[in-house]
């Protein structure tokens, strides 16, 4: 290989599943949007920081009441079929994510939308109802996807057959086997991308990721779990890059379920548990958070110190709520996610240290999903809630009950409050209320967030993970 | 005339297993926990969101409206649209049954392969060092989780010395690892009936008259005890092989295979029910064909079982 | 081919139960002769002709002692090999029970036309011709029905004398037909033991003839034995033997023949019944049945004596006038 | 040495081993050195050795505590699991085999129909109208292996009812269901003891993969399949969590597969010891 | 006297083989056979092998049940029974099939195999064992053996356990297949002498088949022979002995081997049909005019209508 061009050579990249579709307007899987990054382009993104920057949006602004937002397009940018993008294009798009007839799961998102209107060819105006700070974050999320009318009108299966603006085109998908993404040779950032072509090769087993990456059949292996890291690390031809992933990882408690409805034994859970051992262990390690806000979020705050790893104040404040072996607990784990179950059983030892009566119950992810989490029928289950670019993502909906069953009109009041107040420094100061009385309610056992370990050869430059949607960015990788 | 009305029986038996299989599969999926629009959703959708979903996916109407419309489509061989990718089923388990078929094929080859001679071989030999070597091999292939010997065939061969490749699909190639993996597995299982069975045979008295007539040991062996000796095998067999039509999900993952068992078991998972209900009546049909040769070949093995 | 048995004696061991099923035969069948093995149910014909076949199963079988010659090759010395070379090639044998010992999946062609590919080496099509033939020569001459069929779809005679079409296939220089009549009507019989008379003339085949069937043995038989809980106890011409029968058992065994003339009246037996292989009585084995039995025929085993030219038996009384 | 003894002595150490698992499964808590379910992350992935010594597992625990105590759900599983798939296979076998062919004929639909529903599909379907437990799932694994008894049973059984001997006993007035017993099972039992055997081993390792659906043992109860499932993401750097587990079920399923046959060989008088 | 059994026009036909059902061809083992048999007496089948002896046993006993025809026992239909009416005549009707190592069940000794039919007469349990014993002791197999398995025994000695047990169901109709092919003489006189004792104490029908002509004429009352699936010719023992009809029974009475010496002149002489009847089929009507027809009084054989 050392002789041959290194462009022409194509970027082997690990991919753990298969994913559903590739509309990045039906779906709410992480997998499709990790591979629709490379496909489609919105208005605006998040860069490696989590800074939004324009991109095929090369401006926009905002009226003063914050209902009007004005994009200006970049000119010259071409859909992977030809078509020259419009304002036309990106007023179809939001029209269809909004249409009942998609049904997107993140319909709400887009539903302050009032009106677009299209003045001229480079320039869409979005009219919304009320309010809405997180509006930006929506757009630059995944199902701010820019797709072509002329497709959308004939009913085009975006589902399989992605057309996008993107760095590069999907020219070959077999299901559960790979993705072949070729490079757009019109893509708008010019010189970009380096790399002809990429294979996503869908590995399911992790120890095969591991192997093709050591043995240099993979370029890139993005999720490496902490027990593999000593392997690679003892190769010359790998880097080991870490990032804090945007993940909240809890353990959930039901609040109106006895004993849980007493405030004291959520304590008791939230001072019984190491948390830096869970994440160390269970998960590629991590920081520990002390409220439902991600790590790496700009509106965290730290509420560490609350609860510290204290078992005898834990068995304490058990025993003054009366809660002893007789109590049968029940644990629900996804039984589709080891990190989470490998974390339950962790918690499982920890709580029965301190006199509790746990019991697991595996449970497959379809049944948690209507069971537990929508249901809500569990004591405690284990989960790690994906970041939001905007808080509101993540916050909307607590304080009235949600799985956790946690109601607290106050910290509701104060989300919805948050939502319509513009600027960060005003909205900050709401949301450290709101996570302030998180952090003493304990809804869940706050753990941390995760970090992402990746594994790359040494040849291979210019990989970018966007952490806050936990997407990969190809655009700047290349071959050395 | 009388061929033609054994194939429409046949047919009509098959016909009778679909409609059974498809009717119960089609109330058990929906009388468990589980909604394909709770998955596609995921966890932060509204409840309206997910009500468009199911709009979408056409699960919200009553559940006796939708088996009339699966009904309605079955008997055009219609079986949908995966709720989950939006594809039509039978696209979906056409596109993966060749790889599924061969696999299956080399495996169930491979594991006849090794299991028939070891297991005469321990029953002619009974309690001698064939035996032992058979014994100690079975419990292996039945020991043994099929994940542990396709990550070492894959460290071996894949990693050590790169003959074949470590994952992707498509070449004959990929497919020579799993077979072997899933082959050793089965292997153990044919064998020890194998070896059962021909103890049975062995002990009875036409096998003198073959020795009488001086034909080789061999020939005794193969062609008279064999024969005798293999409907245990071929029931057992048929069955495996059934299952492995179906797919084999460990196997599949492990060497990253686009088959069939990934493919139904993740429409499991996601409640995607046209496609579970494609993937049962698939399988449905795969075992009364299998199962139906197997009925043929009993009757070519022991012609004192007819087949009405 | 001339067959000679010296002093055999095979016991089948049981766990701790021994049972003397041979005690010493010794028989010889000269070339292109017809030597019958007569005697009672369960006295040892068909030990003695798997023994001579070398397919007596060991467990449970124990040969004790004993040589078995084919001219002058000793079949209980041979390799494995060599007596598989053997067999179906020059000694064949039709045995007792067809039912049992026909392969119950193979069909008949199939099994007879196997030894002649495997020991002739004749084509497959060429062995189905020589079947029928083989079929039409035993009276099976049903066409291409019978080498189609499966051993259940034949009557017992059929299975008989399918049975007589394998071991004879391979035109054997010797051949043990262990009772190969008796599922047979006349018509049959006589065509069956014409056959082998016609093989014996043809290819001066040696025959170990068993049968219960005295009439037939008459038929047939140059010489014959009488054997008696698993030792011969007379040995004779056939014409000397049904003239003038020596030892009390070949006595009584020939009046015990049924006739219509004897209709109406009881049928004469010999009382008592055989031995038991596990509890042989001391002495002479017969004597608890024999009418002429005296002290010494419980204590002391008489010998095999000539007492007239070819003619010999185990009597102590025998030549003594004694026996009417 | 001859056969019949070497047979023997293998028979016997199979027996005895069975009687030792069966004491180990009752006595766990006595023999185990550490609390099978204790974590001491400090310890994790320790290799075998003086202190543990078959090592320990990922979250610390001792393996070989953990197997002495996941023996009684093993056998459990093994043998109730395998007992009613022998149980429904015989009966549905013997029927479709004996009856007229219109019931061979359902019969044989309805194991097709039970071949064709997958595994984990049965598994959620039993959870969700029996609930969680052991006894769903050893029931669960019953059904899923009933019809290969069943068709093994019914294979048999087409055979044997044309044998004489089976007429001979109608003759003799013998009632069907005493004929079965007394004829038709003896004649078949060997190959279903072999089918049985397979059984318990298939049975241990399903129950594994079933228990990650929630039926079954859960965590951290000790079992062996789930220790064997556990073990599949650390191969490489911890080998024994696979190995012992393994050799343990190995040499559990290899016991039962000589107690088999040498069970089925006793019960053939023919076949000479 | 009364007709213990009587078959009406009864055919039984088999299919070939081949897998698929379409290549079997149809093949008449038993072809449309009428007689019946008087309570008490013996009925000898005699006929070529092959001609359906064992087929038609089998069919009486409703084994294996005839394609077409009846079967009518003590005047009671049995052909359609249910299987629960069916199992007293069952029980009344044995049969000791012609091959006895497979009518023995090869896992199960030979005391079990005994019992079995004993249990279902609810014979009284204390006395099972001794029965055993005694019924082995009068067809001469040492009772001690008992416990063995098929497999231990001789040709003869198996038959000899066969016939034991059809006799202690104590039947009203036994059905011999070549009950004594494998027995030598003296046993064979034996057992013929027990048949006959037995029949002289309790009321006794036997449907013996035999190739053995000697036996035959020695036992039965009334003779049937049968050939190609056909009954040809029936008569009393003495009526056909000394004046066979048809030209079957003619070759095969005329081809007994083993004269040992005294010929008892059986050599019959050519006779012709009964008027406007044929031995031979003469031209093909494409009808079966195949029926027994009145020779002499009850001698009747079988020819075609001309
Ligand atoms: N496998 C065996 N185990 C124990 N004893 C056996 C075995 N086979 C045969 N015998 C015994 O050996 C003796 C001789 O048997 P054999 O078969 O030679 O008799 P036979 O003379 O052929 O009698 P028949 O005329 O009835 O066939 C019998 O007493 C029989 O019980
Ligand atoms: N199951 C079957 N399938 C096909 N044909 C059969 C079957 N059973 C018997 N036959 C045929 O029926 C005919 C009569 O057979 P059967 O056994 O009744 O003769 P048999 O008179 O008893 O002869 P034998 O005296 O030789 O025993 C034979 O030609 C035989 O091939
Ligand atoms: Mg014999
Ligand atoms: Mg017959």
């Amino acid at each position: 290989f050392a002789s041959g061009k290194t462009e022409s050579k194509p970027l082997n990249f690990a991919l753990s599943g298969n994913p559903d579709t590739l509309d990045p307007q039906g779906t709410s899987g992480t997998l499709t949007f990790q591979v629709d990054k490379s496909i489609y382009d919105t208005l605006t993104e998040p860069n490696e920081k989590g800074v939004i920057v324009p991109a095929l949006a090369e401006s926009w602004d905002v009226s003063k009441n914050s209902l009007v937002w004005t994009f200006h397009l970049r000119k010259g940018v071409k859909f992977h079929n030809g078509d020259p993008l419009t304002s036309a294009d990106v007023k179809a798009t939001f029209e269809r994510i909004v249409d009942k007839k998609t049904g997107s799961p993140n319909k709400k998102a887009f539903d302050v939308i009032k009106s677009i209107e299209t003045p001229d060819d480079l320039t869409v105006v979005f009219t919304l109802g009320k309010p809405y700070a997180p509006f930006l974050a929506s757009i630059s999320s995944g199902w701010g996807a820019i797709l072509p009318k002329s497709l959308i009108d004939t009913g085009h299966d975006f589902a399989s057959e992605p057309v996008g603006t993107g760095p590069y085109k999907m020219t070959e998908w077999v299901r559960d086997s790979k993705i072949v993404l070729t490079k757009n040779n019109d893509y708008w950032m010019k010189g970009y991308p380096k790399i002809n072509q990429i294979i996503m090769n869908i590995i399911p087993e992790s120890s095969v990721q591991i192997q093709g990456l050591l043995s240099g059949q993979l370029d890139i292996v993005y999720m490496v779990s902490k027990d593999n890291v000593p392997l690679l690390q003892k190769s010359p031809d790998i880097t080991l890059t870490k990032n804090l992933t945007s993940l909240i990882m809890v353990m959930a408690i039901n609040c109106s379920r006895p004993p849980f409805n007493n405030v004291k034994v959520r304590q008791a859970l939230n001072y019984a548990i190491d948390k830096q051992k869970v994440l160390d262990t269970a998960y590629s390690g991590g920081k520990v958070i002390g409220t439902f806000m991600d790590y790496g979020n700009a509106y965290y705050k730290d509420f560490t110190s609350l609860y510290p790893y204290n078992p005898e104040k834990a068995k304490q404040l058990l025993k003054e709520a009366g809660v002893g072996k007789d109590t049968v607990i029940k644990m629900y784990l996804p039984q589709n996610y080891p990190p989470h179950v490998k974390a339950g059983e962790m918690y499982q030892d920890m709580l029965s240290k301190v006199g509790l009566n746990v019991k697991i119950q595996m449970v497959d992810w379809s049944t948690w999903i209507s069971d537990v989490y929508r249901g809500s029928k569990f004591d405690l289950t284990v989960i790690g809630h994906t970041g939001k670019l905007d808080p509101n993502g993540t916050l909307s909906g607590y304080g009235k009950g949600k799985y956790v069953q946690w109601y607290n009109d106050e910290a509701a009041s104060l989300i919805e409050k948050a939502a319509e107040t513009m600027g960060y420094k005003k909205r900050k100061a709401i949301y450290d209320k709101v996570l302030g009385i998180m952090a003493e309610q304990v809804p869940f056992v706050y753990v941390g967030s995760s970090y992402r370990t990746s594994g790359i050869r040494k040849n291979v430059t210019g990989f970018r993970m966007t952490p806050n949607l936990d997407t990969f960015d190809f655009r700047w990788t290349e071959f050395k | 005339m009388k061929l033609f009305l054994f194939i429409l029986k046949r047919f009509f038996r098959l016909v009778l297993t679909i409609l059974i299989i498809s009717t119960i599969i089609f109330f058990v999926i929906r009388v468990i926990p589980g909604d394909p629009a709770l998955v596609v959703a995921g966890i932060d959708a509204s409840n309206a969101e997910i009500q468009a979903i199911r709009v979408k996916l056409g699960t919200d109407v009553p559940v006796a409206v939708q088996y009339v419309r699966w009904m309605k489509k079955l008997v055009r061989f219609d079986f949908g649209t995966s709720l989950i990718s939006n594809q039509p089923v039978m696209t979906l388990i056409k596109q993966r049954f060749p790889l599924t078929f061969s696999l299956a094929l080399l495996g169930i080859f491979l594991g006849i392969l090794i299991a028939i001679p070891l297991g005469v071989l321990s029953a002619v030999h009974r309690w001698s060092l064939w035996d032992y070597f058979g014994m100690v091999y079975s419990q292996l292939g039945m020991a043994i989780p099929s994940f542990w010997l396709g990550i070492i065939l894959l460290l071996l061969f894949s990693v050590k010395f790169p003959i074949f490749p470590l994952f992707g699909s498509g070449s004959i190639k990929n497919l020579f690892l799993p077979a072997i993996a899933l082959g050793f597995a089965r292997a153990a299982v044919i064998l020890r009936l194998t070896r059962a069975s021909m103890v049975d045979e062995l002990s009875k008295e036409y096998i003198i008259t073959a020795r009488a007539k001086g034909l080789t040991e061999k020939m005794i062996h193969y062609k008279h005890a064999l024969k005798n000796a293999l409907i245990p095998v071929v029931t057992v067999t048929g069955i495996q092989f059934g299952y492995m039509l179906g797919g084999a999900i460990i196997i599949e993952q492990v060497f990253s295979l686009p088959g069939l068992g990934r493919l139904f078991l993740f429409a499991i998972y996601q409640r995607d029910f046209p496609l579970i209900q494609g993937g049962v009546v698939f399988i449905a049909v795969i075992f009364s064909f299998t199962n139906f040769l197997v009925d043929m070949f009993y009757s070519f093995l022991n012609p004192k079982i007819r087949i009405s | 081919m001339e067959l000679t048995i010296k002093d055999l004696d095979v016991s089948f061991i049981q766990g701790d139960r021994e049972a003397h099923a041979l005690r010493g035969i010794n028989l010889t069948v000269g070339k292109g002769e017809i030597h019958s093995l007569v005697g009672e149910s369960g006295s040892g014909k068909t030990v003695t002709s798997t023994c001579i076949m070398g397919l007596l199963p060991s467990p449970p079988v124990r040969i004790n002692k004993g040589e078995i010659f084919l001219d002058d090759i000793n079949l209980l010395s041979l390799s494995e090999e060599d007596q598989r070379k053997i067999r179906g090639m020059k000694i064949a044998m039709v045995f007792q029970e067809p039912a049992k010992y026909l392969n119950p999946t193979l069909k008949i062609g199939v099994q007879i036309t196997e030894s002649l590919i495997l020991h002739l080496g004749m084509s497959k099509t060429a062995a189905e011709e020589k079947a029928l033939d083989i079929l039409t020569t035993v009276g099976l001459g049903g066409g291409k029905r019978i080498l189609h069929s499966y051993p259940h779809e034949l009557s017992g005679g059929m299975k008989q004398r399918a049975m007589i079409a394998i071991a004879i296939s391979c035109n054997p220089l010797f051949l043990i037909a262990d009772e190969p009549t008796t599922a047979l009507d006349v018509t049959l019989q006589e065509q069956i033991l014409e056959l082998i008379m016609d093989l014996r003339n043809k290819l001066s085949m040696g025959t170990l003839f068993i049968s219960h069937d005295l009439r037939v043995v008459h038929d047939i038989s140059d010489r014959i034995s009488v054997i008696y809980a698993g030792k011969i106890v007379e040995n004779s011409s056939k014409t000397e033997l049904f003239a003038h029968p020596m030892h009390p058992y070949s006595r009584l065994l020939l009046k015990s023949i049924p006739d219509a003339e004897k209709r109406g009246t009881r049928l004469v037996t010999i009382p008592g019944k055989v031995p038991d292989a596990e509890n042989i009585p001391p002495g002479c084995a017969f004597h608890p049945r024999c009418p002429f039995a005296e002290d010494i025929c419980k204590i002391e085993e008489p010998e095999m004596k000539e007492y007239q030219e070819g003619h010999s038996a185990a009597c102590h009384f025998c030549g003594t006038g004694k026996i009417q | 040495m001859n056969k019949g003894t070497i047979q023997n002595l293998f028979f016997k150490a199979a027996v005895l081993f069975v009687i030792l698992l069966g004491v180990t499964a009752l006595a766990a808590p006595l023999i185990a050195p550490y609390n099978p379910t204790a974590q001491d992350i400090s310890i994790r992935f320790t290799a075998p050795g003086l202190h543990h010594l078959l090592g320990t597992d990922n979250f610390g625990r001792d393996l070989f505590s953990r197997i002495i105590f996941g023996t009684k759900a093993a056998l459990i599983v093994g043998i109730v699991s395998t007992s009613i798939a022998v149980f429904l296979g015989m009966i549905i076998g013997l029927w479709a085999g004996l009856g007229s062919p219109l019931t061979d004929s359902v019969l044989m639909l309805l194991m097709d129909s039970l071949l064709s529903f997958p595994t984990i599909l049965l598994a959620i379907t039993v959870v969700s109208f029996f609930g969680y437990g052991l006894v769903q799932v050893m029931i669960a694994i019953g059904v899923i292996f009933s019809p290969v008894f069943a068709r093994i049973v019914r294979a048999e059984a087409l055979i044997i009812k044309t044998e004489s001997f089976v007429e001979a006993s109608r003759s003799l007035g013998t009632p069907v269901l005493k004929r079965i017993f007394i004829h038709i099972i003896p004649n078949l039992l060997a190959k279903v003891i072999v089918q049985g055997t397979i059984t318990f081993a298939l049975a241990i390792v399903i129950e594994a993969s079933l228990s990650y659906l929630g039926l079954g043992t859960q965590p951290p109860t000790p079992s062996w399949g789930l220790m064997l499932k556990d073990a599949k993401d650390y191969l490489i750097q911890a080998p024994w969590m696979a190995v012992y587990p393994g050799l343990a079920l190995a040499f559990t399923v290899f016991s039962f597969n000589i107690i088999g046959d040498v069970l089925s060989e006793k019960l053939n008088p023919r076949v000479l010891k | 006297m009364r007709d213990i059994l009587e078959l009406r026009n009864v055919t039984k036909s088999f299919a070939g083989h081949g897998i698929l059902p379409s290549k079997r061809t149809v093949y008449k083992a038993v072809n449309n056979v009428s007689f019946t048999i008087q309570k008490d007496t013996i009925f000898g089948l005699v006929g070529e092998s092959g001609c359906g002896k064992t087929t038609l046993a089998r069919s009486i006993l409703l084994l294996d049940p005839p394609t077409e025809g009846e079967i009518l026992y003590n005047n009671i239909p049995l052909t359609g029974l249910s299987r629960k009416k069916l199992l007293p005549y069952r029980m009344k009707m044995q049969i000791v099939f012609q091959d006895p190592h497979s009518a023995l069940n090869p896992k199960m000794s030979i005391y079990k195999s005994m019992r079995e039919g004993l249990v279902n007469r609810h014979y009284p349990k204390a006395r099972i064992k001794e029965r055993i014993e005694e019924l082995l002791e009068l067809v001469g197999i040492t009772p001690s053996h008992m416990h063995r398995f098929p497999h231990e025994f001789s040709g003869g000695q198996k038959q000899r356990i066969v016939i034991a047990r059809a006799l202690s169901m104590e039947p009203e109709l036994l059905v011999l297949d070549e009950p004594v092919s494998n027995l030598d003489v003296s046993i064979q006189a034996q057992i013929i002498n027990l048949l006959l004792d037995l029949k002289g104490k309790i009321s006794l029908t036997y449907l013996f088949i035999s190739h053995d002509l000697n036996l035959v004429s020695y036992l039965c009352d009334r003779i049937g022979v049968m050939s190609r699936g056909r009954v040809v010719e029936l008569a009393d023992t003495e009526d056909i002995m000394s004046n066979p009809v048809h030209p079957y029974t003619l070759k095969l009475f005329s081809s007994s081997p083993g004269k040992m010496g005294t010929d008892t002149g059986r050599k019959g002489h050519p006779v012709n049909p009964p008027e406007g009847y044929s031995f031979s089929e003469t031209r093909n009507t494409g009808k079966d005019t195949f029926s027994l027809v009145s020779f002499k009084n009850s001698h009747m054989v079988g020819c075609y209508e001309k």
